[in-house]
């Protein structure tokens, strides 16, 4: 059982995407409930495996490994760890959400779902993915999937957006692809076989510049995804366009793709690249979370104001990325999913009120908490939980990142801290202009607040918030593990020291090193 | 002295040239058959599914024959030697061939059958035209299977020729003549080339035989006669002709978009199979020691035509001529894996046979969608299709797809092994043109899928496609997938594809 | 000496045979200027014991292919005169620029000596080009290629039947 | 004492082969630009004839034969191609025929 | 009863969560009802729980655990239940007890008066995590939710545009403060390597040196200026008067506002580690109480009045706690907290008897129809003058006896104390006289009148606890501060001046000080409208600067946000979508480009593709010949 279970994970939506294809063509209604109710089986073998994983155990549980082409050393090769878990569990929450507030899509609903079961599928291979090889099959195709969501149900300048989409990430992925070649060549020079398994390919020998270069190579594919300033700018236009659901998968799980890549194969492949790096990936997660902020505080598009919100905050999670501590890695873990479930939350949102005014202006709102109170409170909600709220879920992972950051980049820190005032600034003045005031225009004044089924889409986010946010040990249990392996990794293989507290002077001693 | 006493016969291997005398026969009795009985086109459709059926059947035989001379012993190799390389050394019967003429029959058939309509629309030449594609299918797998330059030469010819008669062959076109013409005129100059190049090489090593110049180029390593590297570097450009890689390519664009809509497909397929299968006997088995002198310039037509057709193809607005120009970036892939020398040998073929499929089911597609006897496909009358034609829709997409070399189809499995084989042998920065060429290729084939999926219907009905065209576009799409999820077989197939 | 002789006149001819090919106004000149090449080079095959080739050259080449191209110029018409200016854009100042490259090139091979190669193999001196040699040859080594001609005059026969006849009556198809 | 050897035929072929492809450059006449093929091919004969003396092997005679029958090929179907755009436009200006492009 | 001390926060969170859910259903009052006797209570839980440090004279606290959080870091959910935790919960949930007693008949008739109790319970619940919190994180979490209620009940009357704004702009300018304070909270977990007060303050003097705990305690002071809204970042608190009353009275005057002199108290260990960052703070609320004093004296606004005078109080109180003397900052922070909830209720009271008017040229005569109200808040007002034997005599009085006897700078802090003892006298007694006395000067049609009984009795309590709180503290009888001290015992305290004399002297001076100004207010104010009035244009521009709080808003708002704002713009429009986006777009164009330029070379003429070819030709041959060593 447990061997499969991976395996199980990925292929029941493909299997459930094929199902629905096969309805009959003239009862396309039943497309997305069908689609729908199939999304359970992976959230609860997903269930299954969250609340069986071992905590305490840092290596990768589930492990299944079936020789794909043994010529060239691929293989298909799953295993999930405490980095991965969290991914994975947000994944399969996320997707049947996201059908379920896609009830407005009426052209091609089957096809919809369909991309949708198969974009779960490429996400969650993606995350469970030990073999580089399988990895970048998995990277590479969610692109299309989600190509199809942006583009076909997307809205006025969705075909602009989503080639742009495409095409940015897959010069990241050109990259990534060429680095992943280069390892496997180097292994097979090394050992005589090549392989893509990422434990093999963490024994390899690299020297430093290859190391640099090929951490480079990986660099820019996980930093267009997720994304990193300056390689940010087809995020707000994805969003924009996008549907609801695509937005809600876009931001919860696919831009995850690149932090995770960050932590799971920047860090375990090229370390000394990496400690190297620490300045340069710290300053741009530090430019993206100010830079996303600002530039989110005026953005006239409420939609678009959530995608530069995104921006700024998974500045946070590479920042603790590049944080190199216990406590900043367990933040980038945790703001992962914590970021997944609030953006997407007020994607969601933003999609209900799009399909009530038909406008994601904010200037076209104005006093809708008046006509719209529980929407308006869900708002509000969320988007303190977004703001970084202690007791919801965004501050667990932004405190730890600052407080883990500190602590071996203080400069980056501090300054990153200040992305929290901004923060409140941007989303507050937003809440300001769409809910407050009266609603003086008569299209505001018909609305009708949500419904019971779009409430029921925000409980669950809700109530995860809310519980990651004041019981966060259910998945930092899960993660402690894991991290402080990569960390024992990072540390054994470089110079680099974990910076003990108390030890200021060093802390900087410890980055000069580095520099060397 | 009688004049038979003269002669010592050859040594004759028929079966390894079965499938060609197959196709020849079987080429030669359709249009007796034609000519006799005025057959219907279905009658005609039967026959040369038979010739290419029976084809196939001895293919397979001769694979089971490669496969006891790859398992041979030590002691028996004497006695096989003469089974491989019948006809004097003329041709050889090793995987490489087997492979070549798999994927040439392969092409041939879904070329054929997707482009059906067009030989329902020919008339009384559908015969010739049906023949003209049995004969250039034989001449190309010539080339695959010959270790002689003058066979090569020949068998390039016999493809050619055909060639430039089928892209003229709906003659009340004027476009389709432009076609011709232009392929004509081009392609007789780089046949020229081409064999110039043979006669400096036979002037410079003494033969012309392949494996015969091997030896004598390995024996004497440090003399390199000027007449010989221009004799590569002829026979170089000739090939690179016929795979229309930049930069001789100009005739591409032309005659895919001018030349019926019903052969395109097989049109481009069967020339890049018999140009690469030739290019890749020729660098491999005859000049491996000269790897360091034609790897940097293979590398570097490698280079612009991945970057030329990449480029040139994004501002396209006729979907064939798209394809063409996509077809130089590929051959520009291809020829990342040809720099790769001979360990290259199994990703290329590999390579080939998964983009041709490809290739012959997209220009499948366009025949459907633009007409089989038409010249040129303008992107805007695909718009909507998937709304119109769902089917065609979906294989295009998956097709395009597989071309741009999106993971989980097979065009991913076949970069990702030329970009391995080309990193291996030390030529990273023409990987690192490939995958930028190969996001820029990205974007013209999504262009099309956007067109497709993302704009509003065109008012031009297309009907769905008959049978045989539906059958051979599902059968591309699919064997596009299947082998990007399960790339192993093939793979391990083209891996004995190495010259024997 | 006589084949330097030989050599010199007959190259000249040769030479001038194709200058007149590419240059001639008239295409009946072209014709007979490539007329004189083909003669001239099956002096050459004479001087250099290709018996056999140097009449197949004269019979086929000469003779028979050349007639078709005369027909076809009859055909098309004789006394189209070329037009000679350069109406296509910067085509001129290419070929010229491409021309003195290539005179460059085989002038630098020519002079340069690399066509006095020494070949990497020899195999003795040459036996005459007689058909029994050649037959030799032809048929039993270069057997296989001999009959891939076959399928390469079918080809001529049906390309050529398949692009210029028209069968009376029949109707054109188009779409 | 000059003495001729293969050299020299080949650096004629090859002078001739040059004037063969310039000559398609600057011809428009098909017909005639399909001359200067004849030519080219014409050079790679005399280099094979040439050659092969100088190796003392007969191949060399023996791929002029191919060669030619090629050429032979090829005329049948360039004239019939030439033939066919010649009724339809009668002309066989190959400047004419630009409506491919780009 | 201390392991049930939970309970304490979770009484209040609960009330709110089923008033959330069910207030709308229950309806007014009995969702008022509910929210009041989840904190009363709450208030009771608490008390028993400080039994033991009542009887038992110097008993330690201790710390519950309640579940892990954020192990990594040593913040967990859990409780540090000590003698100033109590004395906070108590002050907490008592004031807040009588403050929703209040609020039931002030919020009657609001259509979301269910809410306004979801919301007050909430509060409260987040201010005891904030007091209770056993580690910075959890501090931190409480200071973070405060705002978020603060938010929340500032804009409560959300469709007013101006409560909208200044709801946000608290949590904004208390987020600035956040930054200060949570770059600390960095600091002290890269030092200490956790952030459990258990880790952290015993270890202070082995681990901290001068300068690293003044960088942290100068932090945490903008977290606190933040928060207890002073120089620079009070300007929040003048626009909170936007809430209801009632908030304004338990939020901006008895609790979340005094945050600031809790958390430096509680972190008093780093303080002592860097005396100068304590040295800042006083200055700081030095300046400030002074600043915000003159501003009250020139406010029409009741409550503006009321809002100035909080920020100056609070001046007063960091004072206290940045030169030591805790204690005194607490003791003056309870005793604040009930004269100015009175006030602020009392204000409040007026307001809902004038019809929502907050202009106090618009009131006048009032006594007569509000005594209840009148008389005390007319206690309050003696109190906070520092009146003898009232409360808030005693408490400042321990702030200027602390500040004098630390000399030096000290004296320099003194002064001003008094100066704005004086002022402070002053403004009140002149709010005193303008509301309650003289002509009526009242809109038409407003009948004023007095206030129900749920909004008097509350008022009563509060004046008694006025009247009496003083004692708990005198230099007679030092209740609190022995009942304090075991929260202190790792830092030295500051006092006043020892002996009676000392004490009667500094009395003497404050009190005349006090009585000074409320002589002036008297003579001026309970005159004829036309004569303080001319007595407020003597001051000429002085006045109009005091009355535009001396345009620290426009002055924000030219320096700070209209620029942040163009910043924005032109990142937002300029650099990212011309910029950034420009360039990936420019090289989606430059790659076409090069295609449409490439494309050209395909002319479509034979012969335009022979010289391609050729040219290709030559150059392979060239290449080949030359590099393959033929040559």
């Amino acid at each position: 059982m447990g061997d499969t279970m991976l395996t199980a994970l990925i292929l029941v939506p493909v299997v459930a995407a094929v199902i629905v294809m096969l309805l009959p063509a003239n009862r396309k209604e039943l497309a997305l409930p069908v689609g729908f109710g199939l999304s359970f089986i992976p959230l609860a073998i997903a269930g299954y495996l969250f609340f069986h994983f071992e905590t305490g155990v840092a290596g990768y549980q589930y492990t299944q490994k079936a020789v794909w082409y043994e010529a060239w050393g691929i293989s298909w090769n799953l295993g999930v760890d405490g980095i991965s878990l969290g991914l994975v569990a947000l994944s399969v929450i996320l997707v049947p959400i996201a059908l379920a507030a896609s009830t407005n899509i009426t052209d091609r609903t089957k096809e919809f779902v369909v991309f949708t079961l198969l974009l779960e599928a490429g996400l969650i291979g993606s995350f469970l993915a030990l073999d580089l090889f399988l990895f970048f099959v998995f990277f590479e195709a969610v692109l299309v999937p989600m190509y199809f969501i942006i583009g076909i149900w997307g809205s006025e300048r969705r075909i602009y957006a989503a080639l742009k989409f495409f095409i940015f990430t897959a010069f990241g992925s050109a990259f990534l692809l060429a680095s992943i070649v280069a390892l496997s060549v180097l292994h097979n020079q090394q050992f005589g076989a090549p392989s893509f398994d990422l434990r093999d390919l963490m024994s390899l020998d690299l020297s430093l510049s290859q190391s640099r270069w090929l951490f480079a190579g990986f660099g820019i594919a996980f930093a267009i995804k997720v994304p990193v300033f300056p390689l940010h700018t087809w995020l707000p236009d994805a969003h924009v366009q996008a549907p609801t659901a695509g937005s809600v998968l876009l931001a919860g799980v696919m831009l995850k793709l690149g932090t995770y890549g960050l932590l799971r194969f920047n860090l375990n492949l090229f370390p000394q690249a990496a400690v190297d790096a620490v300045p340069i990936i710290a300053t741009l997660a530090v430019i993206g979370i100010i830079y996303g902020a600002i530039v989110a505080i005026v953005q006239p598009d409420l939609k678009k104001l959530v995608a530069y919100s995104s921006v700024s905050h998974l500045g946070f999670i590479v920042l603790g990325t590049a944080a190199l501590t216990s406590a900043g890695f367990q933040g980038a873990v945790i703001q992962n999913v914590n970021h997944g479930l609030t953006t997407g939350a007020l994607f969601l949102l933003v999609g209900m009120i799009y399909e009530r005014r038909h406008t994601k202006q904010i200037a076209d709102f104005g006093g809708l908490a008046k006509v719209m109170p529980i929407f308006a409170g869900l708002f509000l909600f969320t988007a303190f939980a977004s703001i970084g709220l202690p007791g919801l879920n965004g501050f667990v992972g932004e405190f730890l990142v600052l407080i883990g950051s500190y602590s071996s980049i203080p400069g980056f820190a501090a300054v990153a801290a200040f992305g929290v005032i901004l923060a409140a600034i941007y989303l507050l003045w937003a809440y300001e202009r769409v809910f407050t005031g009266v609603p003086d225009k008569p299209e505001n004044q018909k609305l009708v607040d949500l419904t019971p089924r779009e409430i029921g889409l925000m409980v669950p986010l809700v109530v995860l918030m809310i519980v990651l946010g004041l019981y966060p040990k259910i998945l930092l249990d899960r993660t402690a593990a894991s991290t402080e392996a990569l960390l024992d990794r990072v540390e054994q293989a470089t110079t680099y020291e974990v910076p003990e507290p108390g030890r200021l002077a060093d802390v900087f001693a410890g980055i000069t090193e580095g520099d060397e | 002295m009688t004049f038979a006493q003269v002669l010592t016969p050859p040594s004759v291997g028929w079966i390894a040239i079965a499938p060609e005398i197959v196709l020849g026969v079987g080429a030669a009795l359709i249009l007796l058959f034609d000519v006799q009985f005025k057959p219907k086109k279905s009658q005609l459709a039967f026959a040369t599914a038979l010739v290419l059926v029976t084809a196939f059947v001895f293919t397979i035989v001769q694979y089971d024959r490669v496969q006891t001379f790859n398992s041979a012993t030590t002691d028996q190799v004497t006695d096989l030697v003469a089974q491989a390389f019948p006809f004097n050394l003329m041709i050889v019967l090793d995987s490489n061939a087997v492979f070549g003429r798999f994927a040439m029959l392969l092409v041939t058939g879904l070329g054929l059958a997707a482009g059906w309509r067009l030989f329902e629309r020919l008339g009384a030449r559908a015969a010739e035209g049906l023949a003209l594609v049995l004969l250039s299918a034989a001449g190309f797998t010539f080339m695959a299977s010959s270790t002689h330059l003058m066979m090569i030469f020949l068998g390039l010819e016999v493809g050619s020729i055909s060639l430039y008669v089928l892209a003229g062959i709906t003659r009340e076109q004027p476009r389709s003549e432009e076609a011709a013409i232009k392929y004509f005129l081009l392609g007789s100059v780089a046949s020229a080339v081409f064999i110039y190049g043979v006669a400096l090489t036979y002037a410079g090593s003494g033969s012309m035989n392949l494996l015969e110049i091997q030896g004598i180029v390995s024996r004497t390593v440090f003399t390199r006669p000027a007449v010989l590297l221009i004799g590569i570097a002829l026979m170089v450009v000739g090939m690179g002709f016929k795979v229309s890689a930049a930069p001789f390519h100009s005739w591409a664009p032309d005659v895919y978009q001018g030349a019926p809509g019903g052969i395109v497909g097989y049109m481009a397929s069967a020339a890049k199979i018999g140009g690469f299968a030739a290019l890749i006997r020729i660098l491999f088995t005859a000049f491996p020691d000269f790897a360091s002198t034609w790897g940097p310039l293979v590398a570097g037509i490698a280079a612009l035509s991945m970057l030329l057709g990449s480029t040139v193809a994004l501002v396209q607005d006729d979907v064939r001529r798209m394809l063409a120009y996509s077809g130089v970036a590929h051959a520009g892939f291809i020829l990342t894996g040809v720099v790769a020398g001979g360990a290259g040998t199994s990703e290329v073929w590999f390579y080939l046979g998964v983009y041709t499929v490809q290739l012959v089911g997209a220009f499948g597609v366009v025949a459907a969608v633009a007409g089989a006897a038409s010249s040129g496909a303008s992107i805007d009358s695909f718009r909507g299709l998937s709304k119109r034609v769902p089917f065609l829709a979906a294989t295009f997409s998956v097709l395009l797809l597989g071309m741009s070399g999106l993971p989980l189809t097979s065009g991913f499995v076949a970069k990702f092994g030329v970009f391995t084989e080309a990193w291996q042998a030390g030529y990273e920065w023409l990987v690192i043109v490939a995958v930028l060429a190969s996001v820029i290729a990205f974007f013209f084939y999504l262009r099309v899928i956007v067109a497709m999926y993302m704009e509003e219907p065109v008012d031009e009905a297309v009907a769905m496609p008959g049978l045989s065209v539906r059958t051979s576009l599902a059968l591309a799409a699919l064997i596009t997938i299947v082998i990007g999820v399960l790339p192993g077989p093939l793979l391990s197939l083209a891996g004995e594809a190495s010259p024997l | 000496m006589v084949e330097l002789v030989i050599f010199v006149l007959v190259g000249s001819a040769a030479i001038g045979g194709a200058l007149s090919v590419v240059f001639a106004k008239n295409p009946v000149y072209a014709a007979m200027g490539l007329l004189g090449t083909l003669f001239s080079l099956g002096v050459f095959y004479v001087v250099n014991l290709g018996h056999l080739i140097a009449a197949v050259q004269v019979i086929v080449y000469a003779g028979a292919v050349l007639t078709l191209f005369l027909f076809v110029i009859m055909m098309i018409g004789v006394d189209r005169v070329e037009d000679t200016s350069e109406p296509l854009r910067f085509q001129r100042q290419l070929v010229i620029g491409l021309a003195a490259i290539m005179v460059v090139t085989v002038g630098a091979l020519v002079f340069g000596g690399e066509f006095a190669w020494v070949p990497l193999s020899v195999a003795g001196p040459i036996p005459n080009g007689t058909v029994e040699n050649i037959a030799g040859i032809m048929f039993t080594d270069w057997l296989l290629p001999f009959e891939v001609t076959a399928l390469l005059l079918t080809i001529g026969a049906a390309g050529a039947i398949a692009l210029a006849y028209y069968a009376p009556g029949a109707p054109e198809e188009s779409e | 004492m000059i003495e001729v050897t293969a050299g020299w035929y080949l650096s004629l072929a090859a002078v001739l082969f040059s004037i063969g492809l310039l000559g398609i450059l600057v011809r428009r006449n098909a017909l005639i630009m399909f001359m200067c093929v004849e030519l080219m091919l014409n050079a790679v004969n005399l280099t094979f004839v040439a050659a092969g003396r100088a190796l003392g092997n007969l191949e060399g005679q023996v791929a002029v034969f191919f060669v030619l029958v090629v050429a032979a090929a090829e005329v049948v179907v360039g004239l019939a191609i030439i033939v066919a755009i010649f009724r339809r436009r009668e002309s066989a200006s190959v400047d004419e025929l630009a409506s491919l492009r780009g | 009863m201390t392991d049930a001390i939970w309970l304490v926060i979770a009484l209040p969170l609960a009330g709110a969560v089923f008033l959330h859910f069910f207030g709308r259903r229950l309806g007014e009052p009995l969702a008022g009802i509910i929210g009041t006797l989840s904190v009363a209570a709450s208030f009771a839980v608490g008390f028993a729980a400080a039994l033991p440090f009542i009887v038992e004279e110097g008993a330690h606290g201790e710390t519950v655990m309640l579940w892990e959080w954020m192990p990594a870091i040593g913040a967990n959910l859990e409780i540090a239940w000590d003698s100033l935790a109590a004395v906070m919960t108590l002050i907490i949930t008592g004031v807040g007890t009588l403050i929703h007693v209040f609020s039931i008949g002030y919020m009657h008739g609001d259509e979301r008066f269910a809410r306004f109790f979801t919301y007050l319970n909430l509060f409260i619940a987040s201010m005891l995590t904030l007091v209770l919190g056993g580690n910075f994180a959890m501090v931190f979490m409480g200071w973070e939710l405060v705002g978020l209620c603060s938010y929340l009940l500032i804009s409560f009357w959300y469709t007013k545009p101006s409560a909208a704004a200044a709801g946000k702009k608290a949590f904004i300018v208390n987020r600035i403060g956040d930054f200060g304070f949570m770059i600390g909270l960095m600091l002290v977990f890269t030092n200490f390597g956790t952030l459990a007060f258990d880790g952290v303050f015993e270890r202070v003097p082995e681990i901290l040196d001068e300068g690293t705990a003044t960088a942290i305690g100068l932090l945490f002071l903008v977290g606190a200026a933040g928060k207890s809204a002073q120089i620079p970042l009070y300007v929040w608190l003048p626009d909170a008067m936007e809430g209801p009353t009632p908030v304004s009275a338990l939020i901006h005057a008895a609790t979340m506002v005094t945050a600031g002199v809790y958390l430096v108290a509680r972190t008093a260990p780093i303080f002592e580690a860097g005396p100068n960052a304590g040295l800042v703070v006083a200055i700081v609320g030095a300046l400030t109480a002074l600043w915000a004093a003159s501003i009250a004296i020139a406010q029409s606004d009741i409550k503006k009045v009321l809002a100035y005078s909080t920020v100056s109080q609070l001046g007063y109180m960091f004072i206290a706690v940045g030169l030591g003397g805790y204690i005194a900052g607490i003791f003056h922070l309870m005793t604040h907290a009930f004269f100015k909830a009175l006030l602020f209720l009392g204000s409040g009271s007026v307001i809902h008897g004038m019809h929502d008017e907050q202009d106090m040229n618009k009131m006048g005569g009032l006594l007569k129809k509000m005594p209840v109200t009148g008389i005390t808040m007319g206690v309050a007002t003696l109190a906070i003058a520092g009146i003898p034997p009232l409360a808030g005599f005693w408490s400042k009085d321990e702030i200027l006896g602390v500040a004098f006897e630390y000399g030096g700078v000290g004296i320099v802090l003194w002064v001003i104390g008094l100066v704005t003892a004086l002022i402070t006298a002053f403004y009140m007694t002149r709010q005193w006289f303008m509301v309650f006395t003289g002509e009526p000067r009242w809109d038409k049609g407003v009948e004023p009148h007095e206030s129900p009984r749920s909004m008097t009795v509350p008022l009563v309590v509060l004046a008694v606890l006025t009247v009496g709180a003083g004692f708990l503290n005198t230099p007679f009888r030092l209740t609190l501060e022995h009942f304090l001290e075991p929260s202190f015992e790792l830092v030295k305290v500051a006092h006043p001046p020892e002996g009676w004399g000392m004490f009667a002297l500094l009395a003497a001076i404050s009190v005349g000080a006090g009585f000074a100004g409320m002589a002036m207010a008297g003579f001026v104010y309970s005159r004829p409208r036309e004569i303080w009035e001319r007595f407020q244009q003597g001051f000429g521009r002085l006045w109009e600067a005091w009355a535009a709080a001396y345009r620290v808003d426009d002055i924000y708002g030219a320096t700070l946000v209209t620029p942040g704002r163009k910043l924005s713009e032109r990142l937002a429009f300029t650099f990212d979508a011309g910029g950034i986006d420009g360039l990936v777009n420019g090289v989606g164009r430059a790659v076409r480009s090069v295609g449409t330029r490439t494309r050209v070379l395909q002319t479509g003429l034979v012969r335009n593709y022979g010289v391609g070819f050729v040219a290709g030709l030559l150059a392979v041959v060239i290449w080949l010949v030359v590099a393959g060593g033929g040559v």
